[in-house]
């Protein structure tokens, strides 16, 4: 039964996916690019990340998604659906792509040895815990780092008067 | 559970066709969204070896976090820029910024 | 004890460094300062050869001091047989050159800046023991030479300056390869030229290796000599490079090849040098002939005495081949007389630039009456240059042809071949300038002013008295080439 | 555990934040914004004090996040030193927009701290995150003119190509966490030459994925395609900055992840290092010659110094590292004073091409001086300090046998001597078209001396840097 | 007995410095300057001659240069050769040097004359006391120089500024060969001093041979022996007292002097005395047939002396060691005042084309006396000094069994005989053919004529058997004895053979009788053209040498230029071309950098994979 729900959702991921790339319309585009995502914070609850799953449902598809759709509407209205939204080298791309792929395929074959030993999964107290011991100079460096972004944002968004 | 090498191997494919989203769409905006797909890719992979790894520690996690929040600081930063090379009078497609070659 | 040598080089650099905290305004006091500091520089030499123990093979007046400990670099200065001659010879070329720098009117601070600082390269570079001190004072004369050349040259002066430059530093670099394989190959790493010489001649280097560092440094100093296949850059420097430099240029940096061969090559690569003692044999012919046959076909009187210099330095490529006292004794001994007579050369060709401003030969003509000093000059260094015995540049060449001989018989046969070419040319030369009926064109030109006379006279009197007695010369040599050769196992 | 040891050991990273504040609080307020670029400039004095304070602290802080070894020691000194001078130019910098000054030194303050991370940190989620902060930083003062065409198109290629490489180090890095379980590098190089069941063809996808986000960094030849374009159409200050902050950042990683990591595993990652090297000179210099822009020039020289030190890396020795790390801190005093010359003589002439640099030694005479003296200590002509580090590189190529590649070093210099002295020609050998006055306002000009006398003492007495440098990698 | 030997060159060496550092002082007074120093060489010479024959000899004054292990010393050779050369030379100096006073009066460079005068003849008698090669070979070059500076000494004519570059080219030639033959003796022998040449001849085999003919070369260059003549009647272009002193007298002798002074070396193959002859006999009888059809006056004299110079080569070559040396000292003397009397009549008629002279005879009674003299002493009349030696010659080819060389001189003779008094039936006899008003010389050239036409007549009788050949036992060489005895039927053949020149000479040029048939002239039209052109040897050097060789350089410039250069410039080219076609690569397009960062990326990838794993 498990299996099951993971198929289907790596089958969702794989074909919003898909689509988010080849669609003509970016629109249609930034909507499948949401489904993707969804179906990812999905993948997240079923690998016990439900705290994960959370946040990447909330910042991710609630802010990221919201973000492109503002991208979009400011800069779309001059482009018409009918322009073809891929360049010349979309065939010698995709070979690369596909070459790409089977390396990683050829290497994980040989890595990954099957399902390891199940632990319990994570609990949100220990990630809590880690983030602010372990990991706590990612954590104040990321606040810079956000802190850079918005500036960053201000000073180049702003439209001086 | 679904053995691990499921998983990697659709973060492997959301990778590639990330990649293959980034070096074909001509619209940034498109391009933007292909990098978040190769983001997610590696945030799948990082929780999966997370979950089916038998240490107790929570890096995996705590770095998809992380993942997301630059993932997010990234996409504010990029569209900022794509609007503003956009004002200057330029498109917003790609194979257009050609103002500086050879 | 007063660092002599060290003097000779800062001297020149502290004179640079006057010259450029000098006002703007005072811009003409520069000359003055420069013609001071080569003068001093000058006496300096002139006191190290009365101070130069004439029977010590080994090195006098050494200075050594740690530079960079980690990369085991030494501050090494010595002067010995080899050195001495082209130190001495560098300083008095350097201030007749300066002496002659009256033709430069504009941007005068800064060609007295730069004219110094070559001064310390070349004399940096004949004194440097350290292979990495040899190889720094190597490059620092290439900045100064590209300016000089560039700023103040004729109508090509940019290629010709941008393609001097490429050219040595394109050797050069090689050779700091070489440097570097032959640090790496001593025992105990060193780069110091004496050490390296007892390590090659206890064996430190197989013959492989040495042919291959031999061919490394090789290159470098054939571009410098030049030697036939990398000689295309004389002409195009000299026939552009204003009158004093390309006394400098003739006069001293074709002499750092040759030396270079003395003092690295020959003690460091023993057998890597005698296995290429036939190229060199033949390069020198080639040089010799060559050279001899282009400079007759040149309308250009300095491209002449550039090809003549090269036919010249071929008699030095023979005496390198010949390994035998007498070939040593003839090449190094050219070298000098070869930097005295083609600096003199260089000098008359300024002088009849200055006042024609053109160098074509056949704009002049019957000179002999018009200017008689001059033509006085002019004969006298031609036929010091072709080779006539009781002149200095006779005794080079003969005892050139005389060591090769040894060795090469039929090739050196050939090389007098040159001998003929070479009268040929400059009396041609004679001929077209001096004899026949006046130019009406020339005639308004002044005889040799009293400067003119002032810079070429000491450089006749040395040509003439070392040609009559050449002991004054080849004593200084002798001892150290004796321990040179004995280094490459060469009896005599 | 108590963290004050680790927090004793990011102090100058602190301060540095501080300041940052500090200048953004500055931008705010009209009175304070003259001002605000001397204030970042002694924040970054006061960060420097705090350096030899943190270089006596303990070899791990932050719960092994940080790493406090000679790589992290030598390198956060040359951050802070081109963050000052930086710093200084742009405060010279007359094309400046006035109105946002501030945030312009927050930003580089910002970006200063975030490279001073990623150099000092032995933990790849820390560098991860490190080497993101610095890009998004340098797509932001990339594109920070925002009116002028040219630097918000190199901030949109520059973003659009940094996301992509630093997505794909993420990958790699996610793949080498699946590998080894954790992220500590120390652990990883370990397991690498112990643990059997790794598959190491795995770990060389991955090692080969994590090098595509550092060769971005550092301008390696597959991964130098943006450096041309964004450095020509960013402001100048920031292409000074980008040339030498996180160019040393990447190499710092190279040296850190692979010569001293993954070489263990992959015997053939120096002859593969070589190449490339060989590779990134030879089109740096080819591609800088016929070049008419002067920053542009500047890129193409900077990409061929990349692969200069690449060779350096591939040598994979101790002497090696020494080599690259002395030549990077030299690399940095030349490239400073390049651009601060080019600055200086964009603020009068206004024009980034070459030809119009004619005759610059009347109109200038003393930052013709300096550029000259600058672009031949690039070129490596011996009095400068240029000289001295290229013959660093050189011997320590020539000590592990790599002669093919002191070779190519050598005649790659040649090359580039070329367009080096195609620059000074046009500045000394040609007649100024139009005189105009040399307007060099004070902090300019004092970071172009101290620059030019530190490139003039170095060459002929590297002891001091030399010295310590070889004290910390304990070498003779 | 004081050495004093190495003081000769010394005062003409100071008579020239003295002229050149005060010659715009002196003006007048050069001249007298340099006669008074030739004179007081003179006198040492004779004081040295003196000493010789109480036993002195030769010297070393100290080394000059070490060649390795052998020293090269400033030798001073006294011996009958050298000290007869000493005699000659200064004695001829001394009053060709007189006679030039009256002759360069009013010239412009008249002190710089004399300073090169005073040099020629410091180098002449160094090169003739020089105890060595090398030392011969210096003073052999200096001599070489005067002559180049004295011939182009009217340097405003482009005639006598050529005339000087072939003179010292053409030498120059010779003296590679001379100074190859330094090369092979010293790498043969290991010793370059004329002392020892005897017992090293016996030593080393046929490689001496060698060096014997390379150092003939040098001499042939010298003394204008066939190949290398072309230059000797250019050589007239100069003043005719330098042509006097250096073209007939002393330098041209040098050549013979060092085949003789090298003689030992000669005698160690027969080959090497076989080729000296050959070239001798045929300068010989070349310049002979040339000197019969030349109008001018200086150039006949010219031939005259290639062809007397051959003779004295064929004297030497034939064993005649005495005989070549003591021709050599008699032509001095007859040769000499020939080219003074030539002056002298140029002096007063201005122009040297013999057919516009004529009847100078009555108007210059001493010129044209003395001229006579010569003329009789040069075509070997019997009490005058050329036929003693001319005989000598004779006898010695004869008896030496050299019978075809023999006939060539003979030829020689007859034909030397015939052109010397077609050229005083032409000039002084015979009705006067223009209206020239000729003057006689004044005293200071009339009165040296007088001495030298005195020893023309009498220097013979010194080798002549009544004094039974005092000249060839003083200048030493063995076999002198041998051709010694009077052999009274060679002397009455060289008399007819002279007095039938004379007697064809005189019945065509005086009494005006085509000798010859119809038929045969328009033949000998031909032959007369070839004559006049010189064999067209000029042209042929020309032609055949000197173009190619100007051309080839022309080329070999071209090709520095075009391949040598080109190959740097090439080189240069090549990188500027590879930049210019990487530089497309740089589209600008992100997506394109991207792309080819992935490709980079699988490309190392897949080698890396292949290098590591060979998977």
């Amino acid at each position: 039964m498990a299996e099951l729900v993971f198929f289907v959702i790596a089958a969702a991921i794989c074909f919003f996916a898909v689509l988010v790339v080849t669609s003509h319309d970016i629109f249609h585009s930034s909507v499948w690019l949401a489904m993707t995502l969804l179906s990812v914070a999905g993948l997240y609850f079923y690998l016990d990340a439900p705290f994960l799953g959370v946040i990447q449902v909330l910042v991710y598809v609630g802010g990221i998604i919201t973000l492109f759709v503002f991208a979009i509407k400011l800069t779309a209205h001059i482009g018409d659906k009918s322009i073809v939204q891929t360049n010349r080298q979309t065939i010698f791309a995709g070979l690369c792509c596909l070459i790409l792929f089977a390396l990683l395929m050829n290497m994980l074959q040989h890595s990954c040895h099957g399902p390891f030993p199940h632990s319990e999964p994570i609990s949100l107290k220990q990630l809590g815990q880690s983030l602010v011991s372990v990991y706590v100079l990612p954590f104040e460096f990321i606040s810079l780092l956000l802190l850079a972004a918005m500036v960053g944002a201000i000073a180049i968004g702003r439209d001086k008067k | 559970m679904i053995p691990l090498s499921y998983i990697v191997a659709l973060s492997a494919f959301l990778f590639c066709v990330g990649v293959f989203g980034v070096l074909t769409r001509r619209n940034a905006i498109g391009i933007l969204m292909s990098v978040e797909l190769i983001l997610n890719a590696a945030n799948i992979n990082l929780v999966a070896f997370n979950r089916y790894s038998n240490g107790t520690d929570a890096l995996g996690q705590v770095f998809s976090l992380f993942v997301i929040a630059i993932a997010a600081a990234g996409s504010v930063v990029g569209l900022v820029l794509i609007i503003a090379i956009y004002r200057n009078g330029k498109s917003i497609f790609v194979d257009k910024y050609d103002l500086m070659k050879w | 004890m007063f660092p002599v040598l060290s003097s000779l080089i800062f001297l020149p650099l502290l004179g640079a460094l006057a010259i450029l905290f000098l006002p703007r305004e005072r811009e003409d006091l520069s000359r003055p300062c420069a013609l001071i500091t080569t003068g001093t520089v000058l006496a300096v030499s002139a006191a190290l050869i009365f101070g130069f123990d004439r029977t010590a093979p080994g090195m006098q007046f050494a200075e050594r001091s740690l530079w960079i400990p980690q990369l085991n670099v030494w501050y090494f200065l010595g002067v010995d047989g080899i050195s001495i001659g082209l130190v001495f010879l560098t300083a008095l070329l350097g201030f007749l050159a300066c002496l002659a720098s009256n033709e430069i009117r504009d941007r005068l601070k800064e060609y007295y800046v730069l004219y110094l600082l070559l001064m310390a390269g070349m004399l940096g570079t004949f004194l440097a023991l350290d292979l990495v001190l040899f190889y720094v004072f190597w490059e620092v004369v290439l900045i100064p030479m590209y300016f000089l050349i560039g700023i103040w040259g004729g109508p090509r002066k940019e290629y010709a300056a941008i393609k001097f430059f490429l050219y040595t530093l394109a050797g050069s670099v090689v050779m700091l390869v070489g440097i570097l394989i032959a640090y790496f190959t001593t025992k105990p790493h060193t780069f110091n030229m004496l050490e390296l010489a007892a390590a090659a001649s206890n064996g430190a280097f197989d013959p492989q290796l040495q042919m291959w560092l031999f061919l490394a440094f090789y290159l470098a100093f054939a571009i410098k000599i030049p030697v036939f296949p990398f000689h295309t850059w004389l002409p195009d420097a000299h026939v552009e490079a204003p009158t004093p430099i390309s006394v400098l240029l003739a006069g001293v940096l074709l002499k750092m090849g040759g030396y270079g061969i003395f003092r690295i090559c020959l003690p460091i690569f023993p057998q890597g040098s005698a296995s290429f003692a036939t190229a060199f044999a033949v390069l020198g012919v080639i040089n010799i002939v060559y050279g001899a046959g282009v400079a007759m076909a040149q309308s250009d009187f300095k491209k002449m005495i550039a090809y003549s210099s090269v036919s010249h330095m071929g008699f030095v490529m023979l005496g390198f081949a010949s390994m035998n006292s007498i070939g040593f004794n003839g090449a190094l001994l050219e070298m000098f007389n070869h930097g005295i007579i083609t600096g003199a050369m260089f000098l008359l060709v300024g002088v009849l630039y200055k006042r024609a401003h053109t160098r074509e030969m056949d704009k002049f003509g019957g000179l002999s009456a018009q200017t008689p000093l001059y033509a006085f000059f002019l004969t006298i260094c031609s036929l010091a240059s072709l080779g006539l015995p009781g002149l200095s540049g006779f005794v080079g060449e003969f005892l050139s042809l005389m060591g090769a001989y040894q060795g090469f018989p039929v090739i050196t046969a050939l090389s007098l071949f040159g001998l003929i070419v070479t009268a040929g040319y400059f009396l041609f030369m004679i001929q077209r300038v001096l004899l026949g009926p006046l130019n009406p064109d020339c005639r308004y030109y002044k005889d040799v002013s009293p400067l003119e006379t002032l810079t070429l006279a000491p450089l006749v009197i040395i040509f003439v008295v070392v040609g009559f007695w050449p002991a004054l010369v080849l004593d200084l040599q002798k001892p150290t080439l004796g321990m040179l050769l004995s280094l490459l196992g060469v009896t005599s | 555990m108590n963290l004050n040891p680790s927090l004793n050991f990011i102090s100058p990273e602190m301060v540095l934040t501080l300041f940052a504040m500090l200048a953004l609080f500055g931008s705010v307020s009209s009175r304070l914004k003259h001002s605000i670029g001397l204030l970042s400039f002694m924040g970054v004095a006061a960060s420097a004090v705090f350096l030899p304070l943190s270089f006596r602290c303990g070899q791990f802080s932050f719960y092994g996040m940080l790493i406090n070894d000679p790589f992290s020691v030598f390198f956060r000194s040359i951050l802070i030193v081109a963050s000052a001078f930086t710093i200084l130019l742009s405060m010279g910098y007359s094309e400046r927009e006035e109105e946002n000054g501030g945030e312009f030194y927050f930003f580089i303050l910002a970006l200063t701290v975030s490279m001073m991370l990623a150099v000092s940190s032995s933990n790849l989620l820390m560098i991860y995150l490190a080497v993101e902060a610095v890009s998004l930083i340098s797509y932001i003062l990339a594109g920070y003119h925002k009116k002028n065409p040219f630097s918000s198109e190199a901030g949109v290629k520059y973003f659009l190509f940094g996301a992509f490489s630093t997505g794909v180090m993420l990958y790699g890095i996610s793949l080498i966490y699946g590998l080894f379980g954790t992220l500590d590098l120390g652990v990883i190089f370990r397991g690498l030459t112990t643990a059997s069941y790794v598959d190491p063809a795995a770990v060389l996808v991955a090692a080969l994925l994590i090098l595509v986000g550092i060769g971005f960094k550092s301008a390696v030849v597959p991964f130098h395609m943006w450096a041309p374009d964004v450095y020509q159409g960013a402001p100048t200050p920031v292409t000074a900055l980008f040339s030498v902050g996180p160019k040393a950042v990447g190499f710092a990683l190279l040296l850190r992840v692979f010569t001293f990591g993954f070489h263990s595993a992959f015997t053939h990652w120096g002859t593969l290092a070589g190449f490339l090297a060989i590779l990134t000179m030879t089109v740096g210099n080819v591609l800088a010659l016929r070049q008419s822009n002067i920053k542009r020039i500047l890129a193409f020289s900077s990409i061929a110094h990349a692969g200069y030190l690449l060779a350096g890396v591939a040598v994979g020795t101790v002497a090696g590292a020494q080599a690259v790390m002395y030549y990077l801190f030299i690399y940095t005093l030349m490239n400073l004073a390049a651009f601060g010359a080019v600055i200086a003589i964009g603020n009068a002439l206004h024009s980034e091409t070459v030809e119009d640099y004619a005759g610059l030694y009347r109109q200038a005479p003393f930052t013709a001086v300096i550029l000259t003296v600058a672009l031949l200590s690039l070129a490596g002509i011996p009095p400068l300090a240029g000289f001295i580090a290229k013959f660093l590189l050189l011997s320590a190529a020539v000590e592990s046998d790599l002669v093919t590649l002191a070779v190519a070093i050598s005649l790659n210099s040649v090359i580039a001597l070329y367009y080096y002295v195609r620059i000074v020609k046009y500045m000394f050998l040609h007649e100024p078209a139009k005189s105009t006055t040399m307007p060099t306002t004070t902090s300019l000009s004092l970071a172009l001396v101290v620059l030019t006398i530190a490139i003039f003492i170095l060459g002929v007495w590297p002891q001091p840097v030399l010295g310590w440098l070889s004290g910390l990698l304990r070498l003779s | 007995m004081v050495n004093v030997a190495h003081l000769i060159p010394l005062f003409p060496f100071l008579a020239f410095l003295i002229n050149i550092a005060f010659g715009g002082k002196l003006k007048n007074a050069c001249g007298p300057v340099s006669v008074a120093a030739s004179a007081i060489s003179f006198v040492l010479a004779l004081f040295v001659y003196q000493g010789f024959r109480s036993g002195g000899g030769s010297y070393s004054l100290g080394t000059w240069l070490s060649l390795g292990d052998t020293p090269l010393n400033f030798g001073v050779m006294v011996d009958g050769l050298s000290i007869m050369m000493l005699l000659v030379v200064t004695f001829i100096g001394t009053l060709i040097q007189i006679y030039s006073i009256g002759y360069m009066q009013g010239d412009p460079r008249f002190s710089r004359y004399f300073a090169y005068i005073s040099l020629f003849m410091a180098s002449m008698l160094g090169l003739v006391i020089a105890d060595n090669f090398v030392m011969l070979y210096i003073f052999w070059e200096g001599v070489g120089l005067c002559s180049y500076l004295l011939i182009s000494f009217w340097f405003e004519k482009p005639a006598a500024a050529r005339a000087g570059l072939k003179a010292f080219v053409t030498t120059r030639i010779g003296d590679t060969g001379l100074f190859l033959g330094i090369l092979l003796l010293f790498f043969t022998t290991k010793t370059l001093s004329f002392h020892d040449l005897q017992q090293i001849s016996e030593g080393h085999g046929t490689v001496l041979a060698i060096v014997a003919v390379l150092v003939f070369i040098g001499a042939a260059g010298k003394s204008a022996q066939f190949p290398l003549h072309v230059w000797l009647p250019d050589a007239m272009e100069g003043p005719t007292p330098v042509s006097a002193l250096i073209h007939a007298a002393t330098m041209v002798a040098a050549g013979v002097y060092l085949v003789a002074r090298t003689y030992p070396l000669f005698l160690v193959d027969p080959f090497a005395l076989q080729t000296v002859a050959v070239i001798g006999g045929i300068s010989a009888l070349l310049a002979a047939s040339i000197a019969t059809v030349n109008n001018d006056i200086k150039r006949v004299l010219a031939y005259s002396t290639v062809s007397q110079l051959g003779l004295m080569m064929l004297g030497l070559g034939v064993g005649g060691y005495a005989a070549g040396t003591f021709h050599l000292m008699t032509h001095a003397f007859f040769k000499a005042l020939l080219f003074l009397c030539a002056g002298s009549v140029i002096h007063a008629v201005h122009t040297q084309d013999i057919w516009k002279m004529g009847g100078l005879f009555s108007k210059m009674r001493v010129t044209a006396t003395t001229f006579l003299i010569g003329t009789l002493a040069i075509a070997g009349v019997p009490p005058l000094a050329g036929f003693w030696s001319k005989d000598e010659i004779l006898s010695a080819a004869y008896q030496n069994g050299h019978t075809v060389l023999f006939g060539v001189a003979v030829l020689t003779s007859f034909l030397t005989a015939f052109y010397m008094s077609r050229l005083i039936f032409v000039v002084l006899f015979g009705k006067p053919r223009s209206n020239l008003h000729p003057h006689e010389s004044p005293a200071t050239m009339t009165v040296p004529l007088m001495i030298l036409a005195v020893f023309a007549a009498l220097v013979g009788f010194v080798g002549s058997p009544l004094a039974h050949h005092a000249f060839q036992g003083f200048v030493g060489g063995g076999e002198s004895s041998a051709a010694s005895q009077a052999n009274g039927g060679m002397m009455i053949l060289s008399t007819v053979i002279s007095l039938a020149g004379i007697g064809l000479a005189y019945l065509i040029y005086i009494l005006n009788v085509n000798v010859l048939p119809a038929g045969m002239l328009s033949r000998l039209n031909g032959l007369h053209q070839l004559l006049l052109n010189k064999y067209y040897i000029d042209e042929i050097y020309d032609a055949f040498l000197v173009q190619p060789f100007l051309g080839l350089c022309r080329i070999s410039y071209k090709i520095d230029l075009g391949v040598v250069d080109d190959l740097v410039n090439g080189v240069a080219r090549f990188v500027a071309a590879l930049s210019e076609f990487l530089r497309p690569m740089q589209t600008g397009l992100v997506q394109n950098y991207l792309l080819v960062q992935i490709v980079g990326l699988i490309i190392l990838i897949l080698t890396l994979g292949k290098l590591c794993f060979r998977y």
